[in-house]
């Protein structure tokens, strides 16, 4: 298993903690993985962006061009990423924030309205990017739900800790909407 | 009759405006603007007494006033 | 024992501990930041001192006066910041005091950016301060290795009481990967420091100093400094070889850019070309027998580099040439797998007959100007 | 209908960078207004920092330079000195002026050099995410000394206006915030005062603005006025250091 | 009979290479005396620096370090914090102190590190043969400036003890000359003082002694006291520049 | 013209002025006193300014303030004073302002002393400060090339806005020759600078930067930079080749050891070898053509340095390991004539086979090594 | 009796002792010294008060001071 | 014509204008010349020594290491420098500093009390190294009466002009004291 997932939206949006996540449930599965962050100009506010790798054996490159996966959270990063993704890869997009249709036709494609059902069925919009990736982990069956939970206790602080519960119920969510369809497109070693 | 006038675009509503203005008529508005902030402005412009309080403390020198009457 | 996520910044500063670091002296810069950040609040939990110098210049003093005294002491910044220390490098190197300093290094010359670069090869191999002194030079690949071999530049450092500098680049540090941390150093353990300074109770007084008006007392001090090299140059090469024992083409690069050669050998030979990796973990003193080891099936050899052709000027020359050392190098963007690759494709099927037309009319236009040789 | 306030032309049309509610914007404007008030867009070279103001160049309608960290008075003596009758200014954070840069800060006050400097206070480092600035207060969090500064281990916090004003070849000297209109105007007023007596020539010229970093001080631009005034006047008390002598610089 | 004057311990026998009558070396053994007289020579770290105190590190019998030129109190932070209860001192010259090394010595005296400077104030650059220096006074010859300094072109003479004084970090700084017996005796008071002070950790500590360099003056040794008499004095105030509190250093 | 006995560095500092450099920014160290001392009384007679900086950090950044404003301007030091200059320098270098930095070197590292050296090599030609730069780099021989090359130096760094670096040694500076004054430079002649800040009236504004937060741009400057030292290898390279034609041995050395050399090829002339001289000019650009042209009929080659072995790198680089190149340096020392005419007899003697046992050794153990190839 | 000696080896003859002396019995001796200086002297021991002023003075500590009696 | 000359002594005693003297009367006829000073440490004081070479043909390196004269003006020069000399080279001794003998046998030597004669002679110690000069210049022949009294002009700074007379006198009194013995050990070609 070689699993190579970009995250990206905006500042603020969590998406470096989507990543953190994946690589730490990867771990506590002894997996390798590697987390490597977009580091902005010294500066704030803009976009933000992060690559994953999650294999069985050790990652030559942690700094892939051609992700197996992509998460866009916003417009600008579709823009910009689409092309990227690996055929056949799958990309996973914010249908709340993005308003328009990718243009490759040699991937797969699951759209969620993240901050929508975030602010409308669990009363918070900051959880839209655990749908995302409860979204995600359906398609992808990278690591286990023990790990993605024991995950959420390294990333979030401590004083967040209250909010594990509300995150785990964001990620079932994605993980359900997904549900039906993920075996329909999965692939087996990408 | 227009008094003051935001430049949306360069918004980043940050609300120095709003805690300057000493009639209290700058709110921030629902939309987004192209950088993603909502952006400030004012929509009863016969309450402006055209102080320029709200200029002078915009960061992004976003906002333009007018006063009646020759200078 | 169980495996710690952590940045590379965070993983060396953590090791550095461990290895019995007890002073660090530094001044904020990206992309290193994090390393102060950790041991302000780290060091002072195991008894240690951090302090926010008011510039790199006097962090690399403050290094100079905490090395001479006897600490296990680092000091860490990025490119333009180790340009404002090589004075003070210099005198340590002279001086000959153990510390470890790091360079995370960006996107030059000047304020230049902030991406990972490997402008800065030369300033740590061949000595950015002035005068004949060597810096140690270790180039880590992973946050494993960023770990490792912090915690052995420490003890490095003292065994040949020089400068080690740990260069790595913006995505060394900022990187997370899961990592096996060093256990703790026993301190009592260190080597003894007699030389060091704690005031003359009972002994001859200790000095610190790197001036010596004689010429010829200068010169036995550089010729001290010369044989330390070589000794160093004798026992800590570091390298590894990635799939050269049966290679035609081997791809050279150290740190970020090994990373992105490896996975390029791996699809090459995916592809049907033998293809390996040399990488070099010590730059100064290099391993220039391993390097020549690594490519003795090779008919050529690529660097790979984000820098404008440094690294490749050492290949070459400890080759001596006789094996066509082509370059690819990227300034300021980071090259990707798939580019790379195409490089070694068109590489292998033009069998050495490169199209690297700075390194070829170099050597066409010397041959014929060589011919009476 | 006049216009009362308006951007000004000293300021290029490029949006800045800053987060929301940062003051280096209202001081940025406030340079431009006083550039323009001045008309001296034409002849005037700027000197941007290294800090959150690294862009400055892209900001300022006027010739610019983008000198290292700590060093724009060394590069501002450099560029006077070859445009003598040229207005020449530098824009320094406190990381940048009272830090790395101390020993060029204030040599070029005793030289006397005839250029300006905006001096911006936000008592922290902002473009590299909010370490202690020798400016730091006691007791304030940062990422460098996370329980607070403490004079006892982190030294104390640096008045670097009192200082310079203590130097014979600096003509002018004041601290100014803008965390209000009112203190905007006189920021301004300060502003001005300096490029004139550069203008005539009466020696160094430097106007410390007390600012604001919502972002790394954690509060929302509001709050963050709020804490200028409530927590750097303290230690900042506002005022003119050095006031400007009829002949211009004091005589040694 | 009782010896009322000899040699101190805490110099070595070395003959020193000062030019006749320069008093470097008259300073040189204030501070060896000192540490005498404390008992703390077995206990002591110097610091030379680069100017014409750069041997001081044969002279002084005690543990000894040559930093680079202005950089003595960043060497000498780190030799304190890592010998917290060693005494530690720094011997600077005017263009080592007050020119190249401006940042450090302030911001060692704004941490309040707890070592103790000597700064010898000749007001010219000795060892590298009669610049200007940072103290040198308004109308002085010097080979960089031939017709004497000139405040309006290079700048006017900086008085660095005020500066520090200024600086909460500051325990004690004081003014001192050695022109005459009776100076001498109360610049090694100045001088006892600073150490004592550090011994107690009160802070930074420094005493500024006003030195000759009858060489680049171009005076006879004895001509060269009267010249800091007439000449300097007026321009560098002898003094307490900051007193000792009770409590140490000032709080912020 | 009639000649004039001068100091070094006050004849390269009359003929600085003589070139049109109004401007001077400097701060004291021995061996290069003279500079500063000259021209702060020389360039107000002609108009100009000299200031003693407060260091020479502030120095090289009130040299990158004036030289971005049009003016010709130079800096000068010894080697700590240079180390101190490098982040300085890098930022020039990248902002491709033109300016002239001298370095009279003395001997390191460290504080070292302020004899003679050639230690600082490679910090001159590799770059010390961070990033993918160039200086341009002359070796003047004698007192006539300090004004001459200081006079060139001017026109140079206008021509490729990049920064020259005259690297001279102790000995250079407080000789006395006599010498020939350059002319005045036409001042009315000089290259418009059109990029220079001097208040944006009628013209679009200009910025001296050296920031690219994009990768992209950030790699389009450094490609622009190279392009530029291209040109500058193609152009602009100097030698000296002497009694080379037939030479069996060639002696390689640049400056004052140059001098040295020479002394010693005559006498070995005289003692029946047929030794030459080759000695660049420009240190970078290296004059590579002219070194191979100059070894054509070599079988052996002896570099001759005041350094512990940076310049015989070089040289060996260059000739791509094709003739053997043997290395005699001294530390702190300066070499005589008979010393070296000795290695050159013992080498001569020996037919190439050298008792150099760290170039012997490297060499044999390699073919080893390789027997594969 | 001896009051006041000093190490000639050391002296660099600059006459800082002979201009502190109140009583003026200080004076440089016709000899050279091993460094090149005439070193300075006193004869006339019984004026010398051993106010150690010439001692305080010195810059090469090349002078010992005695007084009569016990401290 | 090669002249190569080192002159040494004590730091006031005029050494290096000694030396000047002759660079700038070799260079007003056209020969090729050098001088270098040894520029102490960064301080005063000690010992002080030049190297001038005068030569028809451009001088390959003014850096020599055996002179073919060597003027000494004080003892620890002679005992520092006599084994540099070149064999059959002149030495020339300031006899009033220097009491001890040369040892070497393959050179030839001169000797002036130059100190005392200066002094009693003259009238002022300071023109002593001038007596020497004037000896060697009796020896050597390497520059004329004129180029030397041009050559104080240029060495002595402008507000000593009225000293050239005395430093002359000087000078011919050393060629004289020398001239009888000049011829006896004059060389061709050193
Ligand atoms: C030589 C050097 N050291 C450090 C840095 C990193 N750096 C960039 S900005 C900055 C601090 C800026 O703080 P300040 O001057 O207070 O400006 P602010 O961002 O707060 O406006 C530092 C340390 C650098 N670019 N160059
Ligand atoms: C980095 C550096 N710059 C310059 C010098 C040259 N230098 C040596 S001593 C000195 C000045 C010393 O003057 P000061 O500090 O006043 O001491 P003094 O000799 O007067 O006692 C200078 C500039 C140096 N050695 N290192
Ligand atoms: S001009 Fe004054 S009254 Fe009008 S909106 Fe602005 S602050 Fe409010
Ligand atoms: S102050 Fe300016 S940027 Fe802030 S909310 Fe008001 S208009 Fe917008
Ligand atoms: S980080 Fe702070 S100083 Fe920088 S732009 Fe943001 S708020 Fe302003
Ligand atoms: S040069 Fe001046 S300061 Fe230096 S030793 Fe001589 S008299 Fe003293
Ligand atoms: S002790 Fe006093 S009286 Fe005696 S010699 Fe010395 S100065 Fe003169
Ligand atoms: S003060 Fe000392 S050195 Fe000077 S003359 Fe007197 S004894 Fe000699
Ligand atoms: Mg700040
Ligand atoms: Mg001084």
């Amino acid at each position: 298993m070689h699993e190579e997932i970009m995250i990206a939206g905006f500042g603020g949006q969590g998406v470096l903690s989507m990543g953190l996540l994946l690589a730490y449930a990867g771990m506590f599965e002894n997996k390798h993985v590697s987390w490597i962050p977009s580091y902005g100009p010294e500066m704030r506010g803009g976009t933000a962006n992060c690559l994953v790798a999650v294999a069985d054996e050790a990652i030559s490159s942690p700094l892939f061009s051609e992700p197996t996966t992509l998460m866009v959270l916003n417009r600008p990063s579709l823009e910009k990423f689409e092309r990227d993704l690996m055929p056949g890869g799958l990309l996973i997009m914010n249908s709340s924030l993005i308003d328009m249709e990718p243009k490759r036709r040699d991937i797969r494609i699951f759209k969620v309205p993240a901050n929508t059902l975030a602010r409308e069925r669990l009363g918070s919009e900051k959880v839209g990017n655990m749908i995302l990736l409860g979204a995600y982990l359906a398609f992808s069956d990278l690591v286990r739900e023990n790990s993605v939970t024991q995950a959420l206790v390294k990333v979030l602080p401590e004083h967040r800790h209250h909010l594990i519960p509300l995150n785990r119920q964001a990620i079932e969510l994605g993980r359900e909407l997904a549900g039906s369809g993920s075996r329909r497109v999965h692939r087996n070693a990408v | 009759m227009q008094k003051v006038a935001f430049d949306e675009d360069r918004c980043k509503g940050c609300e120095l405006c709003i805690e300057a203005c000493p009639v209290n008529i700058i709110y921030l508005g629902d939309h987004l603007n192209a950088m993603g902030y909502h952006p400030a402005q004012v929509l009863d412009q016969g309450k402006c007494i055209a102080c320029a309080f709200c200029a002078r403390m915009c960061p992004d020198a976003a906002i333009t006033v007018w006063k009646e009457g020759a200078k | 024992m169980s495996k710690a996520l952590m940045k590379g910044n965070e993983a060396l500063a953590e090791a550095a501990v461990r290895a019995g670091c007890r002073f660090f002296f530094g001044y904020p810069i990206t992309p290193q930041n994090e390393i102060p950040e950790y041991l302000s609040w780290r060091l002072p939990e195991v008894g240690g001192v951090f302090i926010q110098a008011e510039s790199e210049l006097a962090a690399i003093n403050m290094v100079y006066g905490a090395a001479g005294s006897g600490a296990r002491v680092m000091t860490s910044s990025s490119s333009p910041g180790i340009s404002l220390k090589q004075e003070g490098i210099s005198y340590i190197a002279c001086s000959e005091l153990p510390c470890v300093i790091v360079n995370m290094m960006r996107g030059g010359p000047g304020l230049g950016g902030i991406q990972p670069s490997q402008g800065d090869y030369f300033q740590a191999v061949k000595g950015g301060g002035h005068g004949d002194y060597h810096l140690l030079v270790l180039a880590p690949g992973t946050v494993q290795e960023m770990a490792d071999l912090a915690f052995k530049a420490f003890a490095l450092a003292d065994e040949y009481r020089n400068p080690v500098m740990i260069l790595g680049d913006g995505i060394l540090g900022q990187m997370m990967e899961g990592i096996e941390l060093p256990e703790f150093q026993d301190l009592s353990e260190l080597p003894p420091k007699p030389w060091a300074t704690t005031g003359a109770k009972g002994r001859e007084r200790n000095i610190i100093n790197s001036l010596y008006l004689e010429p010829e007392v200068l010169e036995q001090v550089n010729l001290r400094l010369q044989d330390k090299y070589r000794l160093m140059a004798e026992r800590e090469t570091m390298a590894e070889s990635y799939l050269t024992e049966d290679a035609e083409i081997v791809l050279a690069a150290y740190g970020t850019a090994a990373r992105i050669a490896k996975a390029a050998v791996d699809k090459a030979r995916a592809a049907g070309i033998r293809a390996g990796l040399f990488r070099p973990i010590t730059l100064y003193p290099f391993p220039k027998y391993e390097l020549r080891r690594a490519c003795q099936t090779a008919s050529q050899v690529l660097t790979v580099e984000f820098s404008a052709g440094q690294f490749v000027e050492d290949v070459r020359y400890h080759l001596e040439f006789k094996v066509p050392v082509h370059f690819y190098g990227r300034v300021g963007v980071v090259p990707t797998t798939k580019e790379i690759l195409e490089e070694v494709v068109r590489l292998a099927g033009s069998q050495g007959r490169s199209q690297n037309s700075e390194v070829r009319s170099q050597n066409s236009e010397f041959r014929i100007q060589n011919e009476g040789f | 209908m006049t216009i009362v306030y308006e951007r000004p032309q000293s300021l290029t049309e490029v949006k800045t960078h800053y987060c929301p509610g940062c003051t280096h914007g209202i001081i940025h404007r406030l340079i431009a207004e006083v550039l323009d008030e001045l008309d001296v867009r034409e002849q005037t070279i700027g000197v941007a920092p290294v800090g959150c103001a690294v862009l400055a160049y892209k900001y300022f309608n006027v010739d610019m330079y983008e000198a290292a960290h700590g060093r724009a008075p060394a590069v501002a003596t450099g560029i006077k000195r070859v445009n003598p009758d040229k207005v020449v200014f530098t824009y320094q954070g406190d990381g940048d002026l009272a830090a790395i840069g101390t020993g060029e800060i204030i040599h070029a006050a005793a030289r006397g050099e005839k250029f300006t400097t905006i001096f911006v206070n936000n008592a922290i480092y902002g473009m590299t995410g909010g370490q202690m600035a020798p400016t730091t207060l006691a007791g304030q969090e940062v990422t460098t000394a996370r329980g607070g500064r403490s004079p006892q281990s982190h030294g104390y916090p640096i008045r670097i206006s009192e200082i310079l004003a203590t130097l014979d070849g600096a003509a002018y000297i004041a601290r100014v915030s803008v965390h209000n209109p009112q203190e905007v105007v006189k920021a301004k007023k300060a502003i001005m005062t300096a490029f004139q007596a550069q203008l005539e020539g009466k020696g160094f010229t430097l106007v410390e603005v007390l600012s604001t970093c919502p972002t790394n001080w954690g509060l929302s631009p509001r709050d963050a006025l709020t804490w200028v005034s409530t927590n750097m006047i303290p230690y900042y008390p506002l005022g003119v250091k050095k006031a400007l002598t009829k002949e211009g610089v004091a005589s040694a």
